[in-house]
């Protein structure tokens, strides 16, 4: 009974998380890292669940009111063995995760000497400038306050709403803060996530592949308006970028 | 609260199942008490209080602000009353006649374990100096600033402090080598000293708050200050009231070589107050102004 | 050999705990080997101190079990949480 | 406001009144549970003197038996309320706009289902098995101090009505609103709702806290000194292994809570500065409670894979496989669980190093529990399996476990949680082990003792129906939250009608948020079909005269609590007709099992 049941779910299952990969190219770069890395522990995690499962039931069903049991006989060598077996799958998981987080897209950029001061409006501790020889660098500043979010590009001279804007194929630095209370920006397709501070600047990288727009949400409960918390993620061509922005500088 | 003080059972020695509560009202009834369910009552009764007190704060206040102050007596008489028929039918109504030493590994464990939880409460509050203290440092309260904080009443009174831990320890020593006059002399110095202590903690308090104007509500540090030497004062005062206990018993005649549980407890409770009192002291005001 | 802490049946029974300390101690390595990060020796020792203090009290209280457990070992008695009376007379029944 | 807290206590108190003259009438809890406690004084009626009759005993007692079924009822309790709150919130999620609630009851339904399956449901219900069990399995007549452990429950009360009380002053117009700070009380905003709720609710949590930690004291100072003298370390039962450890993990975690919770409520009344931006920061909060929170997953889980350890090997037929490796990697789990609190704040920006750091801990955790499915697969494996309704709930245990345990595996790689964390994929992978395990083993625990704390047996369909229910409804609700994490479904939205359908896969989202809400009501079905057994069965349930009902001497699997159960048969047995069987099983052993009563090591 139990397999009729659990194998079409995990076949389902498996579906299903094939499809939500993104087949086609990937969106951004920390996408891309971690959607592999998604991938490639979804290839060991898959297997091992469905195996242990199916060995699980195998044991219940093949077992079930055996006329012939057996005393349990102390074993430990086989369990040093699947001890250690399981140890050098999480160190495969371990490791491969660590290689992801070391690419600063994805752990968070670190402050050093060769790095440009970060251009920013307000005066808080934090934000993290881009390095001396990325020229193309984009700041953007992010600010969430219940309920909204506003964006602001070159130190605040342009502020838009509930959408933030960035240019395909340029190294993308977001600092995100907080004027009230606590919210998180999450662009899941994008593969970026940040809690915004209040009083402190949280610095994150991206580049974006593909332009187009995805959906943001706040991930930080936040209290009655936390679920219309979310806007438009806009990825522009960098042409198309820079016209945005000067047109937004000569109207405000 | 009042963990070291329960032996909860020891009575049942006719018996070989141990009922617990024989001679605990109402009488006969071998595992009915009704002390369990008072002191739980009074003991709920202060947070009840402390809620009655906050709805009763505020510009439209919900209730009265007074009822919240009275919850917190009536169930501090309580919560007293039912601690007093615990102990009083736990240890006292036979002192003599109950069995020695047999629970002392049990209370002396949970001593100690008790311990270990206010290592996790002090914790908290540490913590959170740590992190003031290596962050954002800055719009110190002129007395840091000065170094006024670190003044001789301090000083003094840690001394009057770490002197009640040497007191309570030869007291100690004094009972279990049978001189009980020594150990009765020593350990009224003990819970004199503490009481000084705690006198020189409300008079500092008193000198901040009124004459240099450093409060709770003021920044960073102050929180920090008050929030753990206040928690550390209430610590020291629940040390003096079980310190009394013990005098008041020790006048009375308990206490004895083979019969000293609750003295080697409280001695255990009174050592580790008085050993977060001198890492407070090297951390908060010796940490701050250097 | 009987300067050992455990004897070898115990060792084995405690692998199941020194597993995981290699896994740690693979990520204190792991982490000096491959340091792509600017250096900051204070950053560094919170990274080391967070792996190697869970290690050391696992270390430790793995060592105290170990000896509890060991030190009141007897061939003699019942199954954990088993009643012996019961499972003497099963005994018997069970094992054929 | 005293006026209401006072009624409602004694509603409460009226419903234990109740609950108390119903069992009153059932002659054989009363008869024998009373006369058990005479311990060796064995002609029933003798130990009448123990007791107070009618409400009064349930007031008074010290006894750890009596205690643990009041920690029981109160678990259950909990646990409907909890259940009723999420189900509401299902229903309100079928469609995607605000149907039924606003968001700000959504909110308060969503903390409130949190607190109360926590703190009200998850460590009672335990402590209603350790309870009545632990001193039976090593020996001891009662707990190290029976006053204590009585106090521990009495607190639990007036905790429950003040983390509620928002709840119950809605018909009133006055202005206290059920707290909506979710379960993280998270600062700012738990220092900045103005809401008395959440004084309140915070005012009963630390009191909760203050009731766990006399409750762990007094488990380890049961374990330390009151083993009966052929319980050492090396056979000391694995439940109470968990308990101990459980104890061990409280020990720490709730009183670092409950201060965390004194500055929070000194934050919101006093002005103080402990979370605010020039103290120590949100950030510190998150620090304080997840050293307390994660451990408090351990300290809910580990005493559930101990009952599990402890039952599947009766309905396999054989020993535990591996009894010491469960047992030290027990212990591993306990010390490994205070050093990987910051997998919860991957997203808050720390430094890449220290979150590296978290996750080798974090992965190191996994370890000890891997290890343990393993074990109760080997125990099955050439065994002789009974599926049984305990049984079938330890193996709905182990099969959610594997997928609970690798999903969490996914959120402790750092960079796989930046796109998990905080949507419907950590509420699917946390809901397996607390409603898949948490809740599972608790239900297989029931049915396992309800021989001996009823004397009655559950009716066996019933049994079967709701595991299956539980186990169908628990896979189609909890993966499909797993998927929708996947979809970038974000957690505690009481909405999710405002997303752009250009944007987000509104369409799937929505799909799967109504396959959620259907597995939900299957399990509530299963609910209700358990609470109907329970209920039915103690009062009308067969009577259980067989001393193993289990048929566990067959495989010298009897435990000390049978052993111990038999005994109050024997004691109780004048006349009863169908008892042939048990007086035939009785005799040989009467004599030895006396002195595995409690009261040997005084003896």
């Amino acid at each position: 009974m139990n397999v009729r049941r659990i194998l079409p779910v995990a076949v389902v299952g498996v579906l299903a998380l094939v499809a939500v990969e993104p087949a086609a190219a990937q969106s951004s770069i920390n996408d891309e890292l971690i959607t592999d890395l998604n991938t490639t522990l979804l290839y060991a995690a898959i297997p091992i669940a469905i195996i242990v499962e199916a060995i699980l039931i195998y044991a219940v069903v093949k077992f079930k009111n055996n006329d012939d049991p057996k005393p349990t006989r102390e074993n430990r060598r086989l369990e040093i063995t699947w001890t250690i077996t399981t140890a050098v799958v999480l160190l495969f998981v371990g490791l491969a995760s660590y290689q992801v987080l070391a690419v600063e897209e994805v752990g968070t950029p670190i402050d050093s000497e060769d790095r440009i001061e970060p251009a920013v409006s307000e005066d808080l501790e934090g934000a993290v400038g881009p390095y001396e020889d990325e020229t193309n660098a984009v700041e953007v500043e992010v600010e969430a306050y219940t309920y909204a979010w506003e964006s602001h590009y070159d130190e605040g001279a342009v502020t838009a709403r509930n959408e933030i804007r960035i240019p395909a194929n340029r190294p993308v630095y977001l600092h995100i803060y907080s004027s009230f209370w606590l919210h998180m920006l999450h662009v899941p397709e994008l593969g970026l996530k940040q809690s915004a501070f209040v009083g402190e600047y949280n610095t994150i990288k991206t580049e974006a592949y593909e332009t187009g727009s995805y959906q943001f949400y706040c991930t930080q409960y936040c209290g009655a308006g936390h679920s219309q918390m979310n806007g438009e993620f806009i990825v522009m061509e960098p042409e198309a970028y820079d016209e945005w922005l000067s047109e937004q500088r000569a109207q405000e | 609260m009042s963990i070291e003080t329960d032996d909860g059972r020891g009575h049942g020695h006719d018996s070989e199942h141990h009922l617990p509560a024989v001679e605990d009202w109402p009488k006969g009834f071998g595992e009915a008490s009704w002390w369990p369910f008072i002191s739980a009552l009074g003991g709920s009764g202060f947070y009840i209080g402390a809620a009655l007190y906050v709805l009763g704060q505020g510009q439209s206040p919900i209730v009265s602000p007074v009822a919240g102050g009275a919850v917190f007596v009536l169930s501090t008489f309580v919560f007293l009353t039912g601690l007093y028929g615990w102990l009083y039918h736990a240890f006292i109504v036979d002192f003599w006649e109950g069995e020695a030493a047999d629970f002392g590994f049990p209370l002396k464990l949970t001593m100690l374990l008790f311990l270990a939880t206010e290592v996790a409460t002090f914790g908290a509050g540490f913590i959170y100096y740590f992190f003031i203290r290596a962050g954002s440092w800055s719009d110190l309260p002129p007395i840091v600033a000065d170094g006024e904080v670190l003044s001789t009443l301090v000083i003094a009174n840690t001394l009057v402090l770490i002197a009640s831990s040497v007191t309570i320890h030869y007291a100690h020593h004094a009972l279990l080598n049978g001189d009980r006059t020594r150990f009765v002399r020593l350990l009224g110095a003990t819970l004199g000293l503490g009481l000084v202590f705690l006198a020189g903690q409300v008079y500092e308090y008193y000198e901040f708050i009124v004459h240099l104007g450093f409060s709770l509500t003021d920044g960073a540090y102050g929180t920090a200050f008050y929030g753990l030497t206040g928690l550390h004062g209430l610590h020291v005062s629940l040390g003096a009231v079980l310190l009394s206990i013990l005098f008041i018993r020790a006048l009375y005649g308990h206490y004895s070589a083979e019969k000293h549980v609750s003295v080697s407890t409280v001695s255990m409770y009174w050592h580790f107050v008085d050993i977060v009192w001198v890492f407070l002291v090297v951390v908060l005001y010796v940490g701050a102004i250097v | 050999m009987s300067d050992r802490i455990f004897d070898r049946e115990t060792m084995l029974d405690l692998s199941v705990n020194f597993i995981p300390l290699g896994i740690l101690l693979f990520f204190v390595l792991l982490f000096l080997v491959l340091a792509p990060f600017p250096g900051d020796p204070l950053i560094v020792l919170v990274q080391m101190s967070l792996v190697i203090i869970p290690g050391i009290a696992l270390l430790m209280l793995t060592y105290y079990s170990g000896n509890a457990i060991e030190g009141s070992r007897d061939d003699e008695q019942a199954e954990p949480g088993y009643s012996e009376a019961d499972a003497e007379v099963a005994r018997s029944a069970g094992e054929e | 406001m005293a006026a209401l807290v006072g009624a409602v206590f004694l509603a409460a108190l009226g419903f234990v009144a109740r609950v108390n003259g119903w069992w009153g009438r059932l002659p054989f809890v009363d008869r024998t549970r009373v006369a058990t406690d005479g311990g060796h004084a064995h002609e029933p009626g003798s130990g009448l003197a123990h007791k107070p009759s009618g409400i009064t005993r349930w007031l008074t007692t010290v006894d750890h038996k009596d205690i643990g079924i009041l920690y029981g009822m109160y678990g259950v309790i909990a646990f409907l309320w909890g259940g009723v709150s999420v189900m509401i919130m299902r229903f309100e999620l079928f469609t995607a706009a605000e149907t039924y609630i606003s968001p700000e009851m959504y909110n308060a339904l969503l903390t409130s289902h949190g607190i109360t399956m926590l703190f009200l449901f998850g460590t009672p219900i335990i402590a209603a098995f350790s309870n009545y069990f632990v001193p039976l399995l090593i020996d001891a007549d009662d707990m190290a101090f029976p006053r204590i452990n009585a106090i521990a429950f009495w607190l639990l009360p007036p905790a429950a009505l003040l983390i509620w009380a928002g709840f119950f002053t809605i018909p009133l117009d006055i202005a206290i609103s059920p707290a909506q700070t979710s379960w993280t009380m998270y600062t700012p905003l738990s220092v900045e709702q103005s809401n008395p709720g959440v004084d309140l609710m915070l005012l009963g949590l630390h009191l909760t806290g203050v009731s766990a930690t006399m409750g762990a004291i007094n488990f380890i100072a049961t374990i330390f000194t009151e083993r009966g003298d052929d319980v050492t370390w090396a056979n000391l039962d694995i439940f109470s292994w968990t308990i101990l450890t459980q104890s061990g993990l409280i020990l720490f975690a709730f009183p670092l809570l409950g201060s965390a919770l004194i500055m929070l409520l000194l934050d919101r009344n006093f002005a103080t500065t402990f979370f605010a931006v020039e103290g120590g920061g949100p950030i510190l909060w998150q620090h304080l409670f997840w050293f307390f929170g994660h451990p408090e997953v351990y300290i809910l889980v580990l005493p559930m894979m101990g009952l599990v350890s402890w039952i599947l090997p009766k309905f396999a037929g054989r020993k535990l496989f591996g009894f010491k490796f469960v047992v030290y990697s027990t212990l591993a789990i306990g010390v490994l669980s205070f050093g990987v609190w910051a997998h919860h704040m991957f997203g808050s920006g720390m430094d890449p190093r220290i979150r590296a750091s978290f996750m080798a801990t974090s992965l190191a955790i996994a370890i000890p529990s891997a290890v343990k499915t393993f074990n109760w697969i080997t125990t099955l494996w050439n065994g002789k399996v009974r599926l049984t309704a305990p049984m079938l709930f330890c193996i709905g245990f182990v099969a959610n476990f594997v997928i609970g345990g690798i999903t969490g595996v996914f959120l402790a790689s750092v960079p796989v949680n930046l796109i998990l964390h905080e949507t419907y994929y950590v509420v699917g992978h946390f809901h397996y082990i607390v409603m898949g395990m948490i809740a599972f083993a608790g239900f297989g625990a029931i049915y396992y003792w309800f021989p001996i704390v009823t004397g009655r047996m559950y009716n066996r369909k019933l049994a079967k129906g709701h595991f299956w229910l539980s186990m169908i409804g628990v896979n189609i609700t909890f993966f499909a939250m797993l998927l929708a994490g996947y979809f970038g479904m974000p957690r505690r939205y009481a909405t999710y009608s405002d997303f752009n359908p250009e944007l987000a896969p509104l369409t799937e989202i929505t799909f799967l948020h109504q396959v959620m809400t259907a597995g939900a009501v299957i399990i509530a079905v299963g609910t209700i079909l358990w609470l109907l057994n329970v209920v039915w069965s103690w009062k009308k349930g067969g009577k259980v005269t067989d001393p193993d009902p289990w048929n566990t001497k067959e495989y010298g699997l009897h435990g000390r609590e049978f052993a111990w159960f038999e005994q109050q048969l024997a004691a109780t047995d004048g006349g009863e007709t169908e008892s042939e069987s048990a007086v035939a099983t009785d005799g040989g052993a009467d004599g030895e099992s006396v002195a595995t009563d409690g009261g040997s090591e005084q003896a």
